[in-house]
């Protein structure tokens, strides 16, 4: 699909982000963000509204904007940077945006079979069934006119359709009641346990940090703080700095 | 219609507390779903009432009904003694009803300052007004308004930004901001906090705090509990459509049905 | 009756060839959601398309003999045609059946001439804005439309019906009743025929593959379908290259009936508008079924009984429909929500 | 005596030729200009000379006008009357013109006309048929030397009756505009004259494309002659679809089917293609025509452009040259002298016989050709047979029957 | 109410300026003479109105050459039946449009989007069909409605004022001193500085706040408590009127009202004007329509003859490839260049002229030096 690696990245890097800024028209978003993640590991990208983690998010899933103005994006050996967005989601990049982005027009089942549509698939529809039985009984219904929670569940249901090498959830707790956000947690955990590297943006760090192995903390544009999930929850001056916890 | 009108008003009568908005026996089917049976919610006046419910209970159906933007399949909203179904949903904005929606409603090509000024013409002119030769600029009270407001949500930096380049969580506070211009009598809040830092968070709780004592009534919509129980005065638990239990925050808390049916065990 | 039955043949005669020349900007307007005034453009090289391929099997040896003088002054021209003298009979067939043929050369060249403007330019207007897409298109429309007159000239260029199909049909004597009471050309006939085809294989590809669908969704969202993993602005490059050759070979058949010049694409613009919003945006079979509503009741707006009755109205009759069912129906006959509304 | 744009006064002489160069009708607009720069080249001397050779009266001196050279500006009607107005305007008002000319349609030509006469400044009408040019609309300032709807009705109609017989019914399609309707008048008027009944007279849009909605009812009409009062594009389509509906290989009344086009405008014909065969309607001029001004003026039109030229170019090019010879004659450029110069003006060598511009309402009176579609063309350029013309003072009519009133002599100031 | 911010005062200023003084630089762009300076102004003035509506509201009507139609035909009206003064003229096509414009307005607003395009399309086109055919005996059809000497003109009669002009045609004037040549094009340049004026105000209004609101965000519009209806009328129908005085003031000085000017090409162009300009800008929609009248008079009104004349100076070989090359653009080719035009400007400028030009110039600033300044805050 796209040339051999000029600089591969370090072997054990199963991904990895090379100081990338990113832009959206004039306006600098990303100021120089690098990480690197393990096969399986669960990063949990944390900050305050506006610090710039959707940004990094869809520059990484290589959204249209912003756009990546410098850096390097490796998966696998593969230069994402140079991809389009459905090449990076064939390559098993698959991003749940935090405004889910459901198809107006059309139904449940519609959202879930055009996530088929393209080379690789993940899960069987059924199979998605079976983990949301509330998207199977709303199967007929027009996605956009799901409540909240079901949306959410749906648009993390269309990323697990495809194959998925690199997850990447935008707030996915979002305006999700308590039991489902237990719900969907096991799911992650269950995706963890399939070994599946995934990077989780969440408001509500102790959920998230619940799952992480690492976390890194995004502020303005700019990595703060990059550890583990535990000494975060320990360093209880940087939490109620970044994180007001 | 009148029926339910009178036996609103009869509810206010019974329990001397002064009943703003009374949702009567509101039905809503959606094909062959239902998505709200039997109904009946009372807000009472200068206090918080919380809906909290499942995912898919129909909270945000509710809203839609009060606000005029879904038409129940039977039964009728009253306002302070006006019906509500039927009517139009500027006219019910003017009576005095403001909502926050679950994904953010703004004008997203205008700039932020703009976003929370035209709402206070709104409030001011009425539902229509040909003023074509007055100035925005030179609105001096409502500019003064809007900016103290944006500068109480931290966002009066941004106040000359496209509004569309917000964040999600800044657009949430923006939307707030517009809504609360409004000086509502009643405020909708569909998860005004959801998606927002942890900080954004606690500073929005105190600004609600603040306009409670104002005497602002609000139906506030929300799956963090910390937010709900921060807040609420009142709480209604919502499950398919019903309210499956209604009283003070902490009965609500020990309240098994709502146990599992929603917090899932322990709440946080 | 017969007066009756005649109009309503005409009427659907007329209906087919709307909803045709129509289909072309479904596909790019309606479901690509690109406000394309250069279709009409399209339309008119489909038209010139017939002409050139004629032009071409009729080119003649020319030989000038300097010795007679043509009363205007210029030698005389003695022309010897070529195809015959390799092709014999059946170049003379060919060159009789000119304009059924020359869907050969339309097909692909218009084929390259839609994936090349999609490609070149409508590409990045999806984005834009719909003002933003008229201008383009509309200036593309001219640029061609200038192009084409300054090859062409500006006056029509007659092509002719196959001779064994120039006569009309009697259509009255299948229906046993006596005969040259209910005649209709041979070639309308076909035309109307030859709309049905297309529509319907278009329709088809649309309707029995998960590409209309995947398009559609594209038009909704762009990007969420890019993060799906589908290469969408290929599907509209081909969507936009299908457009266009309908368009073209609408074109290409109808030149017998209306011989073509420069500005015929003009003519047709509006009605296309006027057509496809009338059947609801995104919506193919809408917009056929308005082509035939609006050609049916044009021919009998047009019929002197009714005229008499209400002056005038055959003038006005399509935008009077258009108007009546926009304001009765918010979307047209069958549009979807949301497409085109904002 | 001090007038619009006087020569004497800005030192140069400028015509205005005001055609269409776009649009529907952009080839006889184009066609046009040519006539008017061969008609600016034979006045300033250059070239053969064409009709200068021929016209009788002639005072031209092969000179230029007056003993200066001409010179012109050209601009594009897009045979839209505001687009023409903008174009006269430009010309009196920038370029100076002391004489606009040129026209496809009667719209642009009247439009222009009425301009002209608030301007003081002289309009020579191109082609244009209709019945109101020099009729209702007539103007002191404006001259027509094209023939008219009332003029074809006359000429046209004892060929009809040799050709079709006096016992037929006919079927009118009429563009439904001022000039479709007076032609419809005026056939049927002429018509009815030889015996003939009308069965319906039924108005078409202008600028319609499909004709068939209008074409269907006339197969069971019972009549058994279509008349089309179109032209141009209405007439390039409107014509071979009758034909396709087999209008002409059918008999009723036990008699042929036959379709009429009262007006020939041969390069539309041309875009008609093989539908003009046999049809029969009338033409101001022709270039296949034997006349020593014809031959004269194809001649030299063709060695210039390759092609015969059009009645269009051939209007336009003799209207220039009577307004030149016309100033010659009155010896200077003040409008009312030029006028009073060209009204009652009798001359001959212009192509179609001896021609008198009548004073009462400046029209040019003349023969009147009726012409065929040619069966066995020779080349693409010889569509049109001429079977007959009609003398002058058969076509010759009275002027109050249309009414109108030309205006006064003295100039505006512009 | 007269009040404006600095910067508008400093626009309006200059836009005045240059109006006026258009005689002057014009000339050397071979556009200065009174018909088409009278034709930039109009024009202006209806570009301006469409945009008020186009531009803030985002409603794209492709009918707005109806209520052109009818103020001309009004303005002609009015000087056949009641007086040649303009005054009554101008305010009755402005009034009439005015009218027209809030019945198809009432209907077509019930729709949006390209559905209310194709409402008003339909609306004109009804209007232009009519025009041209059945109603001829009011708009004398494909010829136009002319003046007449024996027209009725009762207030002149009333008042004895015998018709201005002379032994000709009546001509139209203001307060009795003929309206012709520059002094009709000062009149035009005076109402396009008034329009350009009443458009400053309603951009800055809160009217016109609330019709950005609408383009914007019409649910929350509604949910914030405005009537919608009423404001997208009002806007329609102002639009309409500004139309109107622009057909009227067409008629003013040129006293002629055709069909064509109803015609769907016609609002087309007006359509065309405004994107060109740059929609939703104040001054775009007049540049977008000097632009394109420019090149309808001028460029289709150059010929070989002129080119030649022009490239006189280059070696024979030279000059006839220069003209033949050129030719191809001017004259009957100045749709190509028009077409041309308007493809590359939305390719290089998006937005249109001004935007585009706005953002050159932005681009540039950047150009020298100064980096990003962080995080967009
Ligand atoms: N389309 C855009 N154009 C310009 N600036 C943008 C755009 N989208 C976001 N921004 C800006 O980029 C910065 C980061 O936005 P981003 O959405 O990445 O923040 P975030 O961390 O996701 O915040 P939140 O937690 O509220 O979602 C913000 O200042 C925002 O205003
Ligand atoms: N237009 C509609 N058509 C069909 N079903 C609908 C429609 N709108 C809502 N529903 C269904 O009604 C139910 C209630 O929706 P609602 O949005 O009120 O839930 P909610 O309580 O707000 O949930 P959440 O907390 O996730 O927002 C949902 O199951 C939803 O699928
Ligand atoms: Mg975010
Ligand atoms: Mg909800």
């Amino acid at each position: 699909m796209n040339a051999a690696p000029v600089t591969g990245p370090a072997p054990d890097a199963f991904f990895a982000l090379r100081d990338v800024h990113a832009y959206y028209g004039e306006s600098y978003i990303v100021q120089g963000v690098s990480l690197e993640l393990r096969k399986g590991e669960v990063l949990a990208l944390l900050g305050r509204n506006g610090a710039g983690k959707t940004s990094t998010m869809r520059a990484i899933a290589r959204a249209d904007n912003p756009a990546v103005m410098r850096g390097e994006i490796w998966l696998e050996g593969q230069p994402v940077h140079q991809m389009k967005s459905w090449q990076a989601s064939q390559a098993g990049i698959q991003l749940v945006p935090e405004d889910r982005r459901i198809i107006p027009g059309m139904t449940v089942e519609e959202n879930l079979i055009l996530s088929q549509v393209a080379p690789n698939k993940g899960w069987e529809i059924e199979q998605i069934y079976e983990h949301f039985p509330r998207l199977a009984e709303r199967r007929n219904q027009e996605g956009v006119t799901l409540s909240g929670g079901e949306q959410q569940m749906l648009s993390v249901a269309r990323a697990l359709a495809r194959e998925v090498k690199l997850l990447l959830l935008d707030e996915p707790y979002e305006g999700l009641a308590p039991v489902i956000v237990r719900e969907i947690e096991h799911i992650v955990q269950d995706i963890k346990a399939r070994g599946i590297t995934t990077i989780i943006v969440e408001q509500n760090a102790v959920a998230a940090l619940r799952l992480a192995d690492r976390a890194v903390i995004l502020d303005s544009g700019e990595l703060v703080f990059t550890g583990s999930a535990q000494e975060l929850l320990d360093d209880a001056d940087l939490r109620n700095r970044y994180l007001a916890i | 219609m009148s029926v339910t009108s009178e036996n609103a008003a009869a509810g206010n009568a019974a329990n001397g507390k002064n009943i703003v908005l009374h949702a009567a026996d509101v039905i809503k089917n959606f094909g062959g779903l239902r998505a709200l049976s039997d109904i009946d919610l009372q807000i009472e006046e200068g206090k918080t009432h919380a809906i909290i419910g499942p995912n898919g209970a129909g909270k945000s159906t509710l809203l839609n009904v009060i606000i005029g933007r879904i038409a129940p399949t039977s039964g009728a909203v009253v306002f302070d003694g006006t019906v509500l179904t039927g009517k139009a949903p500027h006219e019910i904005n003017q009576l005095g009803i403001s909502r926050v929606f679950q994904t953010p409603e703004i004008f997203a090509d205008l700039s932020v300052l703009h976003n929370v000024m035209a709402p206070a013409f709104a409030r001011r002119d009425g539902s229509f007004r040909l003023n074509m030769f007055r100035t925005t600029a030179r609105e001096a009270a409502i500019r003064e308004e809007a900016e103290s407001l944006l500068n109480d949500f931290g966002m009066w930096d941004r106040r000359d930004d496209h509004s569309g380049a917000l964040s999600r969580g800044d657009k949430r506070r923006l939307e707030l901001c517009m809504c609360l211009i409004q000086h509502p009598r009643l405020l909708l809040l569909d998860e005004p906090t959801a998606g927002m830092s942890r900080h954004d968070t606690n500073t929005t709780i105190e600004l609600l705090k603040k306009i409670k004592l104002r005497g602002m009534t609000k139906v506030i919509i929300e799956h963090d509990m910390h937010v709900v129980f921060s807040l609420a005065d009142k709480i209604s638990v919502l499950a398919q459509g019903r309210i499956i239990a209604s009283g003070l925050p902490q009965d609500i808390k020990e309240d098994p049905r709502v146990q599992e049916a929603y917090l899932g065990g322990a709440a946080e | 009756m017969n007066a009756f039955l005649a109009q309503l043949l005409n009427g659907l005669d007329k209906g087919g060839a709307y909803a045709l020349i129509a289909l072309g900007l479904t596909l790019v307007f309606g479901t690509l959601g690109v406000v394309n005034f250069a279709h009409g453009a399209l339309f008119m090289l489909g038209c010139f398309m017939a002409v050139t391929f004629r032009y071409l099997i009729t080119i003649e040896k020319v030989t000038t003999d300097p010795t007679q003088l043509s009363p205007w002054g210029q030698p005389l021209e003695v022309r010897a045609p070529i195809v015959q003298d390799w092709l014999g009979d059946f170049g003379l067939f060919l060159v009789d059946y000119s304009v059924p043929f020359s869907i050969l050369l339309t097909i692909p060249v218009m084929l390259a001439i839609g994936i090349g403007m999609e490609r070149g330019l409508i590409k990045h207007f999806y984005k834009r804005t719909h003002a933003e897409q008229i201008l383009v298109t509309f200036g593309l429309a001219i640029v061609i439309g200038e192009i084409v007159k300054s090859i062409y000239g500006p006056n029509p260029w007659p092509q002719p019906i196959p001779s064994d199909l120039r006569s009309a049909a009697d259509i009255g004597r299948w229906l046993g009743m006596e005969p040259n009471t209910l005649t209709y050309p041979w070639w309308r006939m076909i035309y109307l025929m030859f709309s049905l085809g297309v529509i319907a294989a278009v329709f088809a590809f649309l309707r029995f593959t998960t590409f209309g669908m995947v398009v559609r969704a594209g038009m909704a969202d762009r990007e969420a379908v890019g993060l799906l993993g589908i290469n969408i602005d290929k599907r509209f490059t081909v969507v936009f290259g299908l457009a266009a050759v309908v368009a073209g070979v609408a074109g290409a058949m109808y030149t017998p009936l209306l011989p073509p010049n420069y500005q015929i694409g003009m003519d047709f613009l509006v009605l296309s508008f006027v057509v496809v919003v009338v059947g609801g945006m995104g919506s193919l079979p809408g917009a056929v079924l308005a082509g035939f509503l609006l050609g049916i009741l044009q021919s009998f707006a047009s019929m002197t009984e009714v005229k008499s009755l209400i002056p005038g109205i055959d003038q006005v009759i399509i935008y009077l429909v258009a108007v009546v069912i926009l304001l009765v129906r918010p979307r047209g006959l069958m549009g979807r929500r949301g497409v085109m509304e904002g | 005596q001090n007038f619009c744009n006087d020569p004497t006064a800005s030192g140069k002489i400028v015509f205005g030729f005001n055609v269409p160069q776009t649009g529907s009708y952009a080839e006889e607009g184009l066609d046009q200009l040519k006539g008017y720069e061969l008609a600016v080249k034979h006045i300033n001397g250059e070239g053969d000379g064409g009709l200068l050779n021929t016209l009788k009266p002639l005072s031209l001196k092969g000179n230029g006008v007056l003993g200066q050279k001409v010179a012109f500006v050209s601009g594009d009607t897009q045979t839209n009357t505001d687009a023409a107005r903008d174009g006269a305007r430009r010309m009196i008002e920038r370029d100076g013109a002391i004489m606009v000319t040129g026209s496809v349609t009667s719209g642009e030509a009247i439009a222009v006309q009425s301009l002209c006469q608030e301007r003081g400044v002289i309009y020579m009408a191109g082609l244009t048929h209709s019945n109101d040019t020099t009729g209702k609309d007539k103007r002191r300032y404006g001259f027509r030397h094209f023939f008219n709807a009332y003029q074809s009705g006359v000429a046209i109609a004892p060929h009809l009756a040799e050709a079709y017989g006096r016992d037929r019914r006919a079927y009118h399609l009429t563009a439904d505009y001022t000039w479709g309707w007076t032609q419809e008048e005026s056939i049927k008027n002429a018509t009815e004259a030889l015996g003939w009944e009308t069965v319906a007279t039924v108005r078409t849009p202008l600028g319609l494309g499909d004709y068939s909605q209008y074409l269907t009812p006339v197969l069971n009409s019972g009549a058994d002659v279509l008349i089309l009062n179109h032209y141009g594009h209405d007439m390039v389509n409107s014509l071979p679809q009758a034909v396709q509906f087999g209008l002409r290989d059918r008999q009723a009344n036990g008699k042929n089917f036959e379709i009429v086009v009262p007006m020939f405008s041969e390069l539309m014909a041309v875009g008609a293609g093989e539908a003009v065969k046999g049809i029969i309607g009338t033409s101001n001029w022709h270039w296949a025509l034997e006349d020593e001004g014809t031959k004269a003026f194809t001649k030299s039109y063709g060695e210039a452009y390759g092609a015969p030229p059009s009645q269009s170019a051939h209007t336009g090019y003799v209207q220039a040259i009577l307004y030149a010879d016309a100033v010659e004659r009155a010896g200077s450029f003040y409008p009312p002298e030029v006028i009073k110069a060209l009204e009652g003006h009798e001359f001959d060598g212009m192509g179609n016989g001896p021609t008198l511009y009548r004073d009462s309402d400046h029209q040019c009176f003349k023969e009147v050709l009726v012409v065929r579609g040619n069966d066995a063309p020779t080349s693409k350029f010889d569509v049109l047979n001429v079977i007959g013309r009609s003398a002058r003072d058969e076509v010759t009519y009275d002027p109050a029957i249309f009414g109108g009133e030309l205006g006064p002599y003295e100039p505006n100031q512009c | 109410m007269f009040h404006l911010s600095r910067k508008d005062q400093i626009k309006l200023a200059i836009f005045a300026l240059v109006v006026v003084t258009m005689p002057i630089w014009l000339a050397p762009l071979g556009a200065a003479y009174p018909g088409l300076m009278q034709k930039f102004a109009i024009y202006a003035i209806f570009a301006i109105g469409f945009n008020i509506l186009f531009g803030l509201t985002g409603y794209l009507s492709f009918g707005h050459a109806a209520f052109l139609g009818v103020g001309s035909y009004t303005a002609v009206w009015s000087f056949k039946l009641l007086t040649m003064d303009i005054v009554p003229a101008l305010i009755f096509s402005t009034l009439l449009a005015g009218v027209f414009a809030l019945v198809i307005g009432f209907f077509s607003l019930r729709r949006t989007g390209i559905y209310f395009s194709i409402l008003t399309l339909a609306f004109a086109q009804m209007c232009y069909s009519l025009a041209y055919s059945v109603l001829t005996p009011i708009t004398n059809g494909e010829t136009g409605l002319l003046l007449a000497r024996n027209d009725p003109r009762v207030i002149d009669e009333a008042l004895g004022a015998g018709t201005v002009g002379g032994a000709g045609l009546p001509t139209p004037a203001l307060l009795g001193n003929t309206v012709s040549g520059y002094f009709g094009f000062y009149i035009c340049a005076a109402l396009l500085i008034l329009a350009f004026f009443i458009s400053q105000k309603i951009f800055a209004s809160p009217f016109g706040l609330a019709l950005r609101g609408i383009k914007s965000n019409q649910t929350r519009m509604i949910y914030t408590g405005f009537n919608i209806r009423p404001y997208m009328l009002a806007a329609f129908v102002i639009s309409g009127m500004f139309a109107g005085l622009a057909g009227g003031l067409l008629s003013v000085t040129d006293p002629i009202a055709g069909a064509e000017r109803m015609r769907w090409t016609e609002s087309g162009n007006i359509v065309l004007m405004t994107i060109l300009g740059g929609v939703g800008t104040l001054i775009g929609p007049v540049i977008g329509a000097w632009v394109i009248e420019y090149f309808e008079n001028i460029f289709s009104a150059i010929n070989k003859n002129m080119l030649n004349a022009a490239f006189d100076f280059l070696p024979d070989g030279v000059q006839n490839l220069a003209v033949t090359v050129l030719s191809k653009f001017v004259g009957e080719g100045w749709h190509l260049t028009l077409g041309l035009l308007f493809v590359l400007i939305v390719v290089f400028l998006p937005g249109g002229l001004v935007e585009g030009y706005l953002k050159l110039v932005a681009r540039f600033r950047r150009g020298r030096g100064t980096k990003p300044e962080a995080g967009g805050k």
